[in-house]
């Protein structure tokens, strides 16, 4: 052990390790998040939600994702193989990055890059690229139109995410999540920036293509969208990484609004997942609650009302910061 | 917009209106149409009421019965059903059978949930379905 | 073990044909909750779904469409046969009918038939569990209790 | 009224015999036998006295077919028969396509069920049946297709442009609620046209009615329209008495009714639901089935049946119900009364459900006219008509309600047309139950085997989705000669295609939605 430590550097294996526990920590979360979604839409519905399979249903997700890895590896005659092939494992790999720099607890990060949101942004709008080489390659057209509808949504609300992250770069002064969070030791960010949480919240639900923004996947309108033609595991990774989107928007916004780990009492890394999974239900909550906005609509709320709020917000911030 | 979330929260934790087939059973009405079956004559409850005159036959929209055969037996004034055959795959299960019995001796049966791996399962015939009702109580 | 995960997940298609695509709604919703057994998740497209259930008569305009969906799906697949239209095509069979497919088992093979006019949702919970039966080879649950 | 047509009708005909019938027996006021020409003359006289098109009727006499054309009109009652008879050897007649939209599609239903030609018709091609057909189905002989006739009513074919693409909507498709196929030409998102293609689920009710007695037929209505089974079976066993003249006791009246209503709010409910699954949300879906098996469970107890009642027969009641039967029912209009705020909350009062809906698919009263559409739709766009007011059956008369209507005629408007008439049906059912009379619940007399006498019938019952119009012609056997269904989902997807012309992907869902179509009855 000392000898790998020694030939390979702490921080090498620092990394390393971290990578495998990020790994089983997507898989765990995922299992995890469909199981509780479907018991909390049940109960939203008066109804039970999984329970035969394990005590309280708990196998469930188990028994699906055995089911996925069983099914019949089926590529439909007419895709384009690269792109079909390659765009399930492309989707995966921002979502492993992002998860790299998110600080779980005072010293549990995998790295702390002084540029993390950034890595994180950046690497996010790459799921874009496999959404759209998904569509484009299913050779399908509601799988393309899922794409293109995809593509543009998520530009869209790119914006205002990152509009809605400046402020809060602004009073910190880093870039540095764990600065960010220590920078809201006394004071959560979400206080004195109630308009900047909200834009982001919204924009987090539309980057995730989560009702009421499921547009990409609308299932009355486009079957399945851009994963229409998609089965079995290659399906699964399709799902696995939406469900830790989720966790992982629900765990930005918790880093820059919710004061991250810090909390009385409990340990650090207990209050930092308490808080996320708040999020991730009030995601949840949401979906079951809500109808789907119109292509139109979601565009026009972006660019003509978030936009033009979060800019406001930012300059309002500025001004504010430097007197 | 918030009412709405209101109103799913609330459902959240108010009990559940599931019925947990098959372990809990939800009561089935006394009039509920399942398949039909045959009863027992009214003088004598150990042999079936059906005469075999094939008014059902007839009537049935969906030529659903068949073979109804019967036999006199010594010293009875009608004939007693010996094979009655129901093709429930085709049956709408409309009742029309059971209300133009001039003997009233087809009535519906509670069985409310037949499922099977053929679809011969679903051949029955009354007459031996009726003996072995009666040998089983 | 592999069998116990597939029985326990069957992910149905939405493909609702007739009457009792509404009894097969019925099964899914708060009354019955066919999410109990991990079978609540419908999917829209065959390619994510491991169960067909046939609900209603099948035409001989939509037999194509029947038997392409059918081999869209991945396997292993499932068909569940319910109502009597998509077992033998019911009461819509008569002499110089044509168009209706007697038996959708004449097009793709099916696993469970559940019969009715419209089978109530308890019939086809009992067809899920039929399909149980046959894919682990036991029952899990308590008997069906018939009621002749 | 029918005074004041039977004149004009005559001066615009000039010299044809127009004669007055008797409503009570045959459903309509007056009748005429027209040529061709006079056919067109009286239809555009039809058309300028705001008349619609209620359905267009084809019979096969042997020696000769003959088309059957009914007028109706929405403020007053006042029916009009028009004839026009054909050679069988070579049936044509000319097209009404261009007076009155709707008779686009039947007269595409009647091409080809019995080969008739209609000259000047846009688009004579295969709408219920396809290549593999190789007769007229509902001739009384058997007439091959001759291959050129094949070859015509086979030539739709979707073609690509270069900026254009199609997008099969159906018929395995969620939000189609069924097998209803909608071949959409796409410019990107927005829909330049709009085809539906129907018999995925024809099951040849029509050609049933006529092969079985009267009796026999009992279960199909049912199964036609499986939401609103009461209203359909409502409709088949009151036509069917009405042409009989046979006397239903007051409490099978009223207990009609009480279940008729409480089908409708079944149905209503499902729609809401259905509706905003089509538009995402899901979990109203839920609620409202809730709400059904509570209905359910009430007419299950009483009929025996979860879906395809089956409830009604020639002359009263398959069974009585009694005192459980309504208890429940009153304690069902006491829970629903409280479940519409639930509802205004979750949906009626959510921007993004308005916004999804507000003018979208608008109705404008004379498009409804020219279209024929009916229901929930037609009060939508703003005109107060409704079948158990205009020609009320059972003891629809002796209830006091009023009808909804909206006011622009869009989607929204259809949602709150639908949920006050939940209301109202509450309201009629607690009228009924207060007057349910003691007293048999079947006729007394009614033959074993009913053999109407020689004549025709027009006979209409609201359903939940609107005027269903049932035609038949007795020939005194116990067999009808001819029924034909006129059904409210297919008036109402005739609308379609023009209300999604030009709308973006989403709303023609939103759209189609609205309009609330039960496939297998546009089918049969």
């Amino acid at each position: 052990m000392e000898k790998i430590i020694s030939i390979m550097g702490w921080e090498t294996v620092k990394t390393i390790v971290g990578l495998v526990g990020v790994l089983i920590f997507v898989v765990f979360n995922a299992l995890i998040l469909t199981w509780a979604e479907r018991k909390v839409a049940g109960h939203m519905q008066r109804r039970i939600g999984p329970k035969e399979v394990g005590p309280f249903g708990l196998i469930q997700p188990i028994a699906d994702a055995i089911k996925l890895l069983g099914k019949e590896i089926l590529t439909p005659r007419e895709v384009d193989r690269p792109l079909y092939w390659l765009a399930p494992v492309l989707i995966f790999v921002p979502v492993l990055v992002s998860f790299v720099v998110i600080p779980f607890d005072a010293s549990l990060q995998v790295r702390d890059m002084n540029a993390g949101i950034l890595v994180i942004l950046a690497f996010s709008s790459l799921s874009v690229l496999s959404i759209l080489m998904a569509g484009w390659g299913s050779n399908n057209k509601y799988a393309l139109i899922g794409a293109i509808r995809s593509v543009a949504q998520n530009i869209a609300y790119e914006i205002p995410l990152l509009l809605a992250l400046l402020p809060v770069i602004m009073m910190a002064n880093s870039f540095s999540l764990k600065a960010i969070v220590e920078a809201q030791q006394g004071l959560w960010f979400v206080v004195c920036q109630p308009i900047a949480f909200f834009i982001y919240f919204i924009a987090a639900v539309a980057e995730t293509n989560r009702t009421p923004f499921d547009l990409p996947e609308a299932e009355s309108e486009l079957v399945a969208g851009y994963h229409t033609e998609y089965s079995g595991m290659r399906f699964a990774l399709f799902f696995l990484a939406e469900y830790t989107n989720i966790f992982i928007v629900s765990a930005i916004a918790v880093t820059f609004f919710l004061g991250g780990y810090q909390g009385p009492f409990l340990p650090g890394i207990v209050w930092f997942l308490l808080k996320s999974y708040c999020l991730v239900f009030v995601i949840i909550w949401l979906r079951w609650t809500y109808p789907r906005v119109r292509f139109d609509q979601l565009l026009n709320l972006s660019w003509k009302a978030l936009i033009p709020l979060a800019f406001i917000n930012l300059l309002v911030t500025g001004g504010l910061l430097k007197l | 917009m918030l009412a709405g979330l209101g109103v799913t929260i609330r459902a959240m934790f108010q009990p559940v209106v599931t019925s947990q087939y098959p372990r809990q059973l939800l009561a089935i009405s006394p009039r509920f149409r399942g398949h039909i079956k045959l009863l027992a004559d009214a003088d004598n409850p150990d042999k079936n009421g059906c005469i075999a005159c094939g008014i059902c036959v007839r009537n049935c929209p969906s030529g659903s019965i068949k073979d109804i055969e019967g036999e006199k037996r010594e010293g009875e004034k009608r004939k007693t059903a010996t094979s009655y055959r129901l093709d429930f795959t085709t049956c709408s299960q409309c009742g029309i059978c059971v209300e133009t019995c001039p003997s009233n001796a087809i009535d519906f049966s509670a069985d409310y949930n037949p499922a099977g791996f053929k679809r011969e399962d679903f051949h029955y015939d009354l007459v031996k379905e009726f003996e072995k009702r009666k040998k089983s109580s | 073990m592999l069998d116990l995960a597939r029985a326990n997940s069957i992910w149905p298609m939405t493909f609702g044909l007739a009457c009792c695509a509404i009894e097969m709604m019925s099964t899914a919703m708060s009354r019955f909750d066919l999410d109990r057994f991990g079978a609540g998740v419908f999917r829209a497209t065959p390619r994510q779904a491991d169960l067909m259930i046939v609900t209603g008569t099948v035409t001989r305009k939509m037999a194509p469409v029947l038997t392409r969906l059918y081999e869209q799906m991945p396997s292993p697949k499932w068909v569940i046969a319910m109502g009597n239209c998509a077992i033998s095509g019911g009461p819509f069979v008569f002499e110089g009918q044509y168009n209706v497919i007697e038996g959708v088992d004449l097009l793709v093979p099916v696993d469970v038939y559940v019969p009715g006019c419209p089978p109530r949702p308890e019939g086809l919970l009992e067809g899920f569990l039929k399909l149980e039966e046959k894919i682990t080879g036991k029952r899990r649950f308590p008997g069906p209790d018939s009621r002749w | 009224m029918v005074e004041k047509i039977k004149a004009e009708l005559g001066a615009a005909l000039g010299g044809v015999e127009i004669r007055e019938t008797e409503y009570r027996e045959r459903g309509y006021h007056l009748s005429c036998e027209a040529s061709p020409g006079e056919l067109l003359k009286a239809a555009r006289f039809f058309d300028e006295c705001g008349f619609y098109l209620a359905a267009i009727v084809c019979v096969d006499y042997r020696e000769y077919l003959e088309l059957v054309y009914i007028f109706a009109n929405h403020s007053a009652l006042c029916k009009t028969k028009v004839t026009l008879k054909l050679d069988p050897a070579k049936p044509a007649a000319p097209t009404l396509s261009a007076i009155f939209d709707c008779a686009y599609w039947h007269e595409r239903e009647i091409r080809e069920f019995y080969g008739v030609l209609f000259d000047g018709h846009p688009n004579l091609t295969y709408l219920f049946l396809h290549e593999g057909i190789d007769a007229y189905p509902l001739r009384k002989e058997q007439v091959l297709l001759a291959d050129e006739d094949k070859k015509a009513l086979g030539a739709f074919r979707p073609e690509e442009g270069e900026d254009t693409f199609f997008v099969n909507l159906g018929p395995q498709h969620p939000s189609t609620h069924g097998v209803l196929r909608v071949v959409l030409k796409m410019d990107g998102e927005y829909i330049q046209s709009a085809e539906p293609v129907l018999g995925y689920l024809h099951r040849m009710h029509e050609k049933m009615a006529e092969n079985r007695s009267y009796l026999q037929f009992l279960p199909n209505p049912s199964r036609m329209d499986y939401l609103g089974a009461m209203s359909f079976n409502l409709g088949h066993v009151t036509a069917v008495e009405r042409l009989c003249g046979i006397a239903v006791p007051d409490r099978a009246n009223c207990v009609r009714v009480i279940a008729t209503e409480l089908n409708r709010i079944s149905s209503h409910l499902l729609w809401l639901g259905a509706y905003l699954a089509d538009l995402g949300a899901l979990t109203p879906f839920l609620f409202v089935f809730d709400d059904r098996e509570q209905i359910n469970d009430v007419l299950e107890a009483v009929t025996g049946s979860r879906l395809t009642y089956c409830y009604f027969r020639f002359g009263g009641l398959y069974n009585d119900v009694d005192e459980a039967f309504i208890a429940g029912t009153k304690a069902f209009i006491e829970r629903m009364r409280g479940r519409f705020g639930l509802y205004e909350k979750l949906v009626g009062g959510n921007v993004i459900f308005i916004n999804r809906t507000r003018g979208i698919g608008v109705i404008e009263k004379e498009r409804a006219r020219k279209y024929a559409v009916s229901g929930p739709v037609l009060r939508g766009a703003g005109i107060a008509m409704d079948m158990r007011k205009a020609e009320p059956c059972a003891a629809y008369s002796e209830m006091d309600f009023d009808i909804p209507v909206g006011t622009r005629g869009d989607a929204l408007d259809m949602y709150r047309v639908r949920v006050r008439e939940m209301g109202t049906a509450l309201d009629i059912i607690e009228q009924a139950l207060a007057r349910l009379p003691d007293g048999p619940v079947m006729a007394e007399k009614v033959p074993k085997k009913l053999k109407p006498p020689k004549g025709d019938l027009y006979h209409t019952v609201e359903t939940p989705r609107g005027e269903l119009g049932i035609y038949i012609v007795s020939d005194e056997s116990d067999r009808p000669y001819r029924m034909k269904w006129r059904v409210p989902s297919f008036s109402n997807l005739m609308i379609f295609p023009e209300l999604a012309r030009g709308n973006l992907l989403a709303d023609a869902v939103a759209i189609l939605g609205s309009l609330d179509l039960v496939i297998p009855e546009i089918d049969r």
